[in-house]
């Protein structure tokens, strides 16, 4: 669904992506794992048109690169950025509003679906956003983008400053999404996480893919794990 | 734990630094021998007021953040005070030597800063712009109103031929102003400059960035803009002092909202992020307000214009753009640009001048028909009401704009270039 | 920092409640943190960790009880007030001089404790106590190369690890982190557990933190915040044992945590 | 002196709030130029050199400056006595510290009775008529007119408009003791928008008669605010015919504006036609006549002095009787102010009689009563300084 | 009676065309955070584009195209100019306003000429809406349109008979004004617009990446802004007077109105034009001044402090200045503004 080929980005001068080869295929969660500063987030926001790349970006066959943030988001991709990024002076249900696109009938998911999955946010429904706590920001913004009815997510760091409990619950919930036909592209620091419920890693150094396998063959690949995942 | 090399302290003997100070007081110094008329001397005067002035607004607007609309008020009240003081010296009331009356203005500026500061200080972001507006109006109002110490519209003039010559000083001819005002520039240029690397002055930029954090690092925010306020009072009436001085009367626009805007606008344009940017500004502004203005009945115009694409395209001033090829230089790349900026410069002057003629032709029609058709603009004879003059000048423009944009195009593919040069070689040198 | 002999009680919180609005979020808290303690809090999101911090900070202003440091009544002082007396704190959001270089992001930090206050009589480069502290503050978080980039340059990590030398930089013997690792991977949230613990050494340290790890790693006592009450304080191992903190915050993962295994 | 050019540098607004008036005047300091430049008895070349001041005392001391770097003696003036101030002092300094380079301060149009008074300066010399003097042609045409009551004084906040509130007051008081003044209100210059607040105020209190010294948009905006609030009473002013003015003022306040000035627009001989070519020319009105005082008065001072220059042509042109459009007009000598008739005249629609009608408008100002020299003259108190 | 009748209306209608600018700057500020220094140069080109407008085909379509050429104008502003700069944060977006100020001013005395113009409003506004007849004996009547001649004159003189005619210009300004302010609200209130508008500013990259179109809503709104300072030109040109300095003399006005109504709320900005309006021009009818004061209380005063000017100074004097005591007032003690909700 998904197929990058030697994408290069740039922040600025500074050249982050060195080419980067990746897929993610309808229905299957991809986590894509990596030190920090290894340019995880760089190609989450290569793929939203966020920031200057070259290469190409293939969505459901067709090249998405070099189009605007908006219409990569209406072709069906979402973003959970990893700052979070809510809208700090709007409320709760604002935001969730927000991420909502105009002139889509159909759509998987409704307000109450985020509700039931994150109570806290109906409790907090029309609070101002902006003085959420971290975690429930960070609920905030995973139900924002699903809102929007997205075929594919790309999730940065979902579970920072979750509460182990939730972060169990957000697990669960990625794994709902793919039951639901969505694809994901998890960005994760968890690894115990990330492999517990992903279909295949990607691990990433310096700004390409290193390591490209099942969970199980990354938990085999003692190298790669020291090499590109640990001390 | 033992730091051996003291490598954060300055160079002890910082020969560069020594040589921008010794040129600056050079320039000071042989300006007036270069420049002799007496428009050029009394403009040079107001360089230096206008320095004083917009480096001490930029402590509050690039050092601290803080974007004042009234900071003529305190240069205004600075030279109304310090007026005042030079009558009271002629009138014998009060026995001060001319030399200091700029102090007075200085005094002035501090306490009328401490007394209205006190209020605007106390918010910052739109908030404090905003408060500063009113006062600025206020104060402006006011001086029209309250004719005892404005002196209502006709303001209020002196002689600042006071007391007794001291070696020959009588501060009657404009060089001899000239040169008290140099000197009060240089001395007030670096104190501020020394200011800047003093604990509050760098508190002033972390209260900037992020006045909330400063909080919970032992500091006040808003004692700390309230303090730079104060201080930028002090030099904005020592600005405003010599220009009582030099120019022997003041009246109300010297609080006014255009006073004001003016600051704003030229310390932008000289840059506020870097020290030297303001006095930039200062000179432009003198410049733009004496000249300009001279040269044509359009300058509002151009220097409309002026700010729109200086915003757009150079957002951090001339300061900016010097720094910038500055770097260039440091890496010993500039000698690839100068064909460039050659070619730049030319095709812009071309275009300019097409563009410059048309606007002189439309505004002779309007303004100066009186002369005839006829008008001169540089060394060419034009004529606003024929069609050769027209055609001309459009054609002279369009061969500009065409010329310019097909360099700039090569310049800017040679300048990112190089720009990646220099982050590799610097990447690099990290590396090691 | 005094001479005079202080209470062994370093920060006591007497029935501490703030509202917002309608809605209470901390009811009630009471907590006395030893001096030399590390204390991690945790509960689940929004229980009202950070808001704790902001009340103790002196961020917000308590609606109900007190808040006392050393033994001193502090609420209603601002928190410029609180940081001289000796507490300080890190934010869960980044929160550093984005314009400043990493040197003087530090130096910023260091100075008012060492009694520069507003003075603009004195030059920075002179002050050498200021100086050296900040360079050894630059070593300690392991910045000293990246000394003259602005601090909005550094990458998340170092970012991170430059609050934390903000933080401390003043000298406080009371530090607040709040969720000092967050955003960081495992080897890095490692050295930073570490970091931590040497820069604290013989201070009252306490961090709100979710990554069991690190809170494992570097407390010496746990209090658990749930919907704005202390439901337990006590050592690690009696935290884990207990039966409501698992079932309101831990949930299995306690096991996961132990085999990420620091 | 025959053949030489006479440089007159004009520092005065083209742009900001005066920029119309200064525009205007301006274009007329030019085509008078060229006229007078054709035949003075003096036969010297007149050349205008235009500076703007922006209404800035400050600024136009730049503009001297420069003025004097292009060798320029003689310097005109009249928008804006704060400037006019300054200028006088300015000149006054120079003249001072510079012997041999003394330049003259023609003034065409600033009226604060201070200069020919209490600041009097000999360097400086007015050829409009200061406010003293046409409040004193305004009262004698007011004192005949026994329905006058109740009158409103509302000026601009500066010194002209406190000036006129002054001697309204003081010279009312003196001719028609038994006119009761109802209001006296200042308004800041040019900030007001909406003058219905005054015009309910004035209606309020009862008065007949409004006497006003204001002018460009706050004359025209209080005219219109005057009809559209049903306000019927006569307005008495110094400037109706000021560049605006006239469009704003339209067809509605017929027969009630009244305007004293020194000129009018229906003076008739040359007069008449240069106001015609002047037309024709810019279109745009010639009001300035102090113009033609200054071109003829220079012309005669010079051709009596034989010389241009400034030191001999002021001590000519003291005390110096000539013939202007306007009648005998004499530069008294005790305080340089020129001593010339005044013209009353009504907005009304342009007729046969009084066909010269003002941007287009289809009305003029019709001149009801002409006020000798005599009449309007007012004792000064200077104490003139003469150099050497 | 009827001078307390009149004055509230002048007073309402003034604040009232006050809040027709500033509806537009409270957009464009509170939706993109851009001080828009330019503003009341869009005020003035909507005047003079309408008095040229009008001449070709009537008033009525001018009162439409005006504001919709003025609005394209600022659509294209914000696309070729301030769209270059909004990434350079605040203080240059409000300085490439500044700069179009001037240029504004310079164009507009260029094309139309430094004087004042006759902007006439149409026959049908022309005249007065209603006339208040305050008759000494028979008391206060309202008459629709123009009261007949003989109404005002008493066939007695001793009876004191006062016509107030309040202009129909006004009255349709008020109509205008009022429209205005339940459109905005609507728009602003009813659609998602604004709330992307408001996400855009804190969080342009996020509200794109959610799939909106941010740059079109921007221009959008700077057009409507510019739009509607436009239509307040042709509607305030011909209802006072059209000439160049018409736009310096409301700018730094509406600011005030913006800042103390509350950055950004359009309501706030409704009642803080109105109570301004009401206010300048109440001021104006008290004539009190310190002196006045101080001899109600039976002080002595000096003949020194009797010609004090600042003693002298009566309410009346300083009602034009009264907003922006008004304004710093307010900054101190509530610096939200009267119905904002944030601060700065
Ligand atoms: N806005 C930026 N400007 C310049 N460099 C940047 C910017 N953002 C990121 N970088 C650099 O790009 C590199 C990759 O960053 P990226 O955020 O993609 O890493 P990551 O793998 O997501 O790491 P993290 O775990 O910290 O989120 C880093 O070296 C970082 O310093
Ligand atoms: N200024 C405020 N106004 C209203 N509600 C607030 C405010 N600040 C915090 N809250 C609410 O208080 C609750 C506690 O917030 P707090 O930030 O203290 O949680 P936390 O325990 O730190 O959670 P996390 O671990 O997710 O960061 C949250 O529900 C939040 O929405
Ligand atoms: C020319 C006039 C309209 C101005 C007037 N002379 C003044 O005192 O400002
Ligand atoms: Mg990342
Ligand atoms: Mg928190």
């Amino acid at each position: 669904m998904l197929q990058i080929s030697n994408l290069h980005a740039y922040y600025g001068k500074s050249h982050v992506l060195h080419g980067v080869d990746m897929t993610v295929n309808a229905g299957e969660i991809v986590a894509l794992l990596g030190r920090n500063g290894s340019g995880r987030s760089t190609t989450a926001k290569a793929i939203m048109g966020l920031v200057d790349c070259q290469g190409s970006v293939l969505w459901k066959g067709k090249e998405s690169l070099g189009r605007k943030a908006y219409e990569i988001a209406h072709l069906g991709i979402g973003y959970v950025p990893e700052n979070r990024d809510i809208f700090p002076k709007l409320t709760v249900y604002q935001n969730l509003l927000l991420g909502q696109k105009s002139g889509k009938k159909k759509v998987r998911w409704s307000f109450d679906d985020m509700y039931t999955m994150f109570p806290r946010l109906k409790e907090r429904e029309h609070t101002e956003a902006g003085v959420l706590s971290g975690g429930e920001q960070q609920m905030l913004t995973l139900c924002r983008t699903l809102m929007g009815d997205p075929d594919l997510i790309i999730i940065d760091e979902p579970t920072e400053g979750l509460a182990p409990k939730i972060v169990e619950l957000v697990a669960q919930y990625l794994k709902t999404l793919r039951e639901r036909g969505v694809s994901v592209l998890l960005i994760e620091q968890k690894l115990t996480i990330a492999m517990a419920i992903s279909d295949r890693c990607l691990v990433m150094g310096h700004g390409s893919i290193v390591f490209e396998g099942t969970p199980q063959a990354l938990r085999e690949d003692n190298h790669t794990r020291k090499e590109w995942l640990e001390v | 734990m033992q730091a051996p090399t003291r490598y954060y302290a300055f160079k002890p003997l910082n020969v560069g630094r020594i040589l921008v100070w010794g040129l600056f007081a050079l320039l000071l110094l042989v300006s007036p021998r270069v420049f002799t008329s007496g428009l050029s001397i009394t403009m040079l005067s107001q360089m230096g007021i206008a320095i004083i002035a917009c480096l001490s607004y930029n402590m509050l607007l690039g050092q601290g953040g803080m974007l004042s609309f009234g900071h003529a008020v305190y240069t205004g009240l600075g030279s109304y005070m310090a007026i005042h003081a030079l009558n009271a010296a002629g009138g014998g009331t009060w026995p001060i030597p001319v030399s200091l009356i700029p102090l007075v203005g200085g005094v002035a500026g501090l306490g009328f800063a401490a007394l209205l500061g006190y209020v605007t200080t106390r918010k910052s972001g739109t908030t404090f712009a905003m408060i500063t507006l009113g006062m600025a109006e206020l104060v402006f109002a006011m001086s029209l109103m309250f004719s005892e110490f404005f002196g209502g519209e006709a303001g209020v003039s002196a002689n600042r031929v006071v007391g007794q010559p001291f070696f020959g000083i009588t501060f009657a001819p404009a060089v001899q102003v000239y040169y008290l005002i140099a000197a009060y520039t240089f001395v007030a240029v670096a104190a501020m400059f020394a200011f800047t690397g003093t604990p509050l002055g760098r508190m002033l930029n972390a209260v900037r960035d992020n006045p909330e954090r400063v909080e919970f690092i032992g500091y006040n925010p808003q004692r700390v803009r309230y303090m730079a306020f104060i201080i930028a009072g002090f030099f904005a009436g020592i600005s405003g002092g010599l220009a009582a001085l030099n120019f022997e009367i003041v009246t109300a626009e010297v609080v006014g909202a255009g006073r004001s805007g003016a600051y704003l606008l030229f310390t932008f344009l000289g840059g506020a992020t870097f020290f030297f940017g303001p006095i930039l500004g200062a000179v432009l502004m003198v410049l733009a307000f004496v000249l300009l203005s001279e040269f044509t009945k359009a300058w509002l115009l151009y220097l409309g214009l002026i700010f729109l694409f200086m915003v757009m395209y150079a957002p951090g001033g001339i300061a900016s753009l010097i720094m910038m090829n500055l770097r260039v230089a440091k890496f010993g790349k500039l000698g690839r640009l100068w064909v460039s900026y050659m070619g730049l410069g030319g095709t812009a002057l071309v275009a300019l001048a097409g563009a410059g003629a048309m606007v002189e032709m439309v505004y002779h029609q309007q303004l100066n028909a009186a002369l005839g058709p006829e008008l001169h603009f540089l060394g060419a004879t034009l004529n606003a009401t024929s069609r050769n003059s027209w055609f001309g000048s459009f054609l002279v423009l369009a061969t500009g704009v065409a010329l310019f944009e097909l360099v700039r195009r090569q310049f800017s593919r040679d300048w990112s270039e190089i720009q990646e040069e220099i982050e590799k070689e610097t990447q690099r040198k990290d590396a090691l | 920092m005094s001479a005079t002999p202080r209470p062994a009680l370093a920060l006591e919180l007497r029935d501490l409640r703030k509202s917002f609005g309608k809605s209470e979020i901390i009811r009630g808290v009471n907590l006395a943190v030893q001096a030399g303690e590390r204390v991690a809090i945790i509960g689940p999101n929004g229980a009202g960790k950070s808001t704790l911090f902001n009340l103790i900070s002196g961020r917000f202003e308590p609606s109900g009880g007190d808040v006392l440091l050393h033994g001193q009544r502090i609420n209603g002082k601002k928190p410029f007030e609180i940081n001289r007396l000796g507490l300080s704190r890190s934010f869960q959001i980044t929160n550093i001089f984005p314009k400043l270089s990493v040197f003087e992001n530090l130096r910023c930090g260091v100075l008012w404790s060492l009694g520069y206050k507003y003075t603009f009589l004195k030059f920075l480069v002179d002050l050498d106590d200021a100086n050296e502290r900040a360079e050894e503050l630059m070593e300690m978080i392991k910045l000293d190369k990246k000394r003259d980039v602005l601090a909005m340059n550094l990458t998340y990590a170092e970012q991170r690890a430059l609050e934390i030398g903000v933080t401390i930089g003043g000298g406080a013997n009371v530090i607040l982190l709040d969720e000092p690792t967050a955003g960081m991977s495992k080897s890095e949230t490692g050295r930073f557990v570490g970091l931590i613990k040497k820069v604290t050494e013989g201070k009252t340290l306490l961090t709100v933190e979710h990554d069991m790890g690190v809170v494992f790693g570097l407390a010496d006592k746990i209090a658990v915040v749930v919907y704005g009450e202390v439901i337990a304080f006590d050592t690690p191992d009696a935290v884990r044992g207990n039966a409501r903190v698992q079932e309101a915050y831990l949930g299995s993962s306690v096991a996961d945590a132990q085999a990420g295994g620091h | 002196q025959k053949g030489e050019t006479v440089k007159i540098a004009w520092i005065d607004p083209l742009s900001g709030l005066m920029a119309p008036v200064g525009t205007n005047q301006l274009k007329s300091f030019q085509f008078f130029a060229e006229k007078f430049s054709q035949s003075n008895p003096a036969g010297v070349k007149f050349e205008v050199v235009g500076i703007d001041n922006k209404l800035s005392p400050t600024e136009s001391l730049n503009a001297l400056k420069s003025a004097l770097d292009q060798g320029v003696r003689y310097i005109t003036q009249g928008n804006g006595s704060a400037v006019a101030g300054a200028l006088i002092d300015a000149v006054a300094k120079h003249n001072e510290r510079n012997p041999g380079k003394e330049v003259m301060f023609l003034n065409h149009s600033a009226v604060d009775p201070d200069f020919t008074n209490s600041k009097c300066n000999y360097w400086h010399f007015r050829f409009d008529a200061d406010t003293s003097m046409k409040m004193e042609a305004m009262t004698t045409f007011m004192a005949d007119k026994k329905d006058i009551q109740k009158v409103y004084l509302l000026n601009q906040n500066y010194s002209h408009g406190q000036q006129v509130s002054r001697f309204a007051k003081e010279i009312l008081a003196r001719k028609r003791p038994d006119i009761q003044i109802v209001g006296d209100d200042l308004h800041p210059l040019a900030q007001v928008r909406d003058f219905s607040p005054y015009i309910a105020k004035i209606k309020a209190s009862g008065a007949d008669t409004v006497i006003t010294g204001n002018w460009g948009s706050d004359l025209s905006l209080l005219v219109k605010a005057a009809n559209e609030g049903g306000y019927t009473g006569n307005f008495y002013t110094y400037y109706t015919g000021v560049s605006g003015t006239p469009t704003a003022l339209g067809t509605n306040s017929a027969g009630r504006v009244y305007q004293i000035a020194y000129a009018h627009y229906n003076m008739g001989g040359s007069m008449e036609k240069w106001m015609g070519e002047f037309k024709t020319k810019f279109n745009d009105d010639f009001y300035t006549g102090s113009v033609i005082h200054i071109y003829t008065a220079l012309g005669e001072a010079m051709a009596k002095a034989k010389s241009t220059d400034p030191v001999k042509v002021a001590a000519a042109l003291e005390g110096m009787k000539f013939k202007s459009y306007n009648g005998d007009v004499e530069m008294r000598k005790t305080d340089h102010q020129l001593q010339q008739p005044l013209y009353m005249t009504v907005w009304q629609k342009a007729d046969k009689k009084y066909p010269y009608s003002p941007e287009n408008t289809g009305m003029t100002l019709a001149p009801v009563k002409t006020f000798e020299s005599y009449v309007s003259s007012t004792p000064t108190s200077c104490q003139m300084k003469r150099p050497g | 009676m009827e001078f307390f009748i009149i004055s509230m209306l002048n007073g309402l209608s003034y604040g009232l065309l006050l809040f027709m600018l500033s509806a537009g700057l409270t957009l464009i500020l509170s939706m993109m955070g851009v001080l828009n220094f330019a503003h009341a140069s869009f005020y003035m080109v909507g005047a003079y584009l309408g008095y040229t407008v009008s001449g070709w085909v009537g008033f009525w379509p001018a009162l439409v195209v005006a504001p919709l050429l003025v609005g394209a104008m600022g659509a294209v502003f914000e696309r070729t100019a301030l769209r270059k700069v909004h990434k350079f944060g605040h203080v240059p977006e409000l300085l490439i306003t500044f700069g179009l100020s001037y240029i504004f001013l310079e164009l507009v005395q260029l094309i139309w000429g430094r004087t004042a113009l006759e902007f006439k409003p149409p026959a049908s506004l022309q005249g007065p809406a209603f006339t208040l007849v305050n008759h000494a004996v028979n008391g206060l009547k309202l008459v629709w349109g123009a009261a007949p001649a003989d109404m005002c004159v008493a066939a007695d003189a001793a009876i004191r008979v006062v016509c107030s005619p309040f202009p129909m210009t006004r009255g349709f300004m008020m109509v205008i004004a009022l429209c205005m302010l339940l459109a905005l609200w609507l728009l602003l209130t009813r659609t998602r617009i604004g709330l992307v508008i408001q996400a855009a500013l804190t969080h342009p990259e996020m509200t794109e990446a959610l799939g909106h179109n941010v740059p079109r809503v921007f221009m959008l709104v700077f057009g409507v802004g510019t739009g509607l300072a436009g239509l307040a030109g042709v509607i305030g040109g011909s209802t006072f007077v059209t000439e160049p300095a018409m736009a310096s003399t409301v700018g730094s006005v509406i600011f005030v109105v913006v800042v103390v109504g509350g950055m950004g709320s359009l309501s706030g900005a409704f009642l803080a034009s109105v109570l301004i309006g009401v206010i300048q021009t109440f001021a104006v009818a008290f004539d009190y001044s310190m002196l006045d004061v101080l001899s109600r209380l039976g002080i002595q005063v000096t003949d020194a402090l009797r010609n004090n000017s600042a003693a002298k100074l009566t309410i009346a004097q300083v009602a034009p200045i009264l907003p922006y005591l008004f304004l710093v007032l307010i900054l101190i003690f509530r610096p939200k503004g009267l119905l904002g909700t944030r601060e700065g």
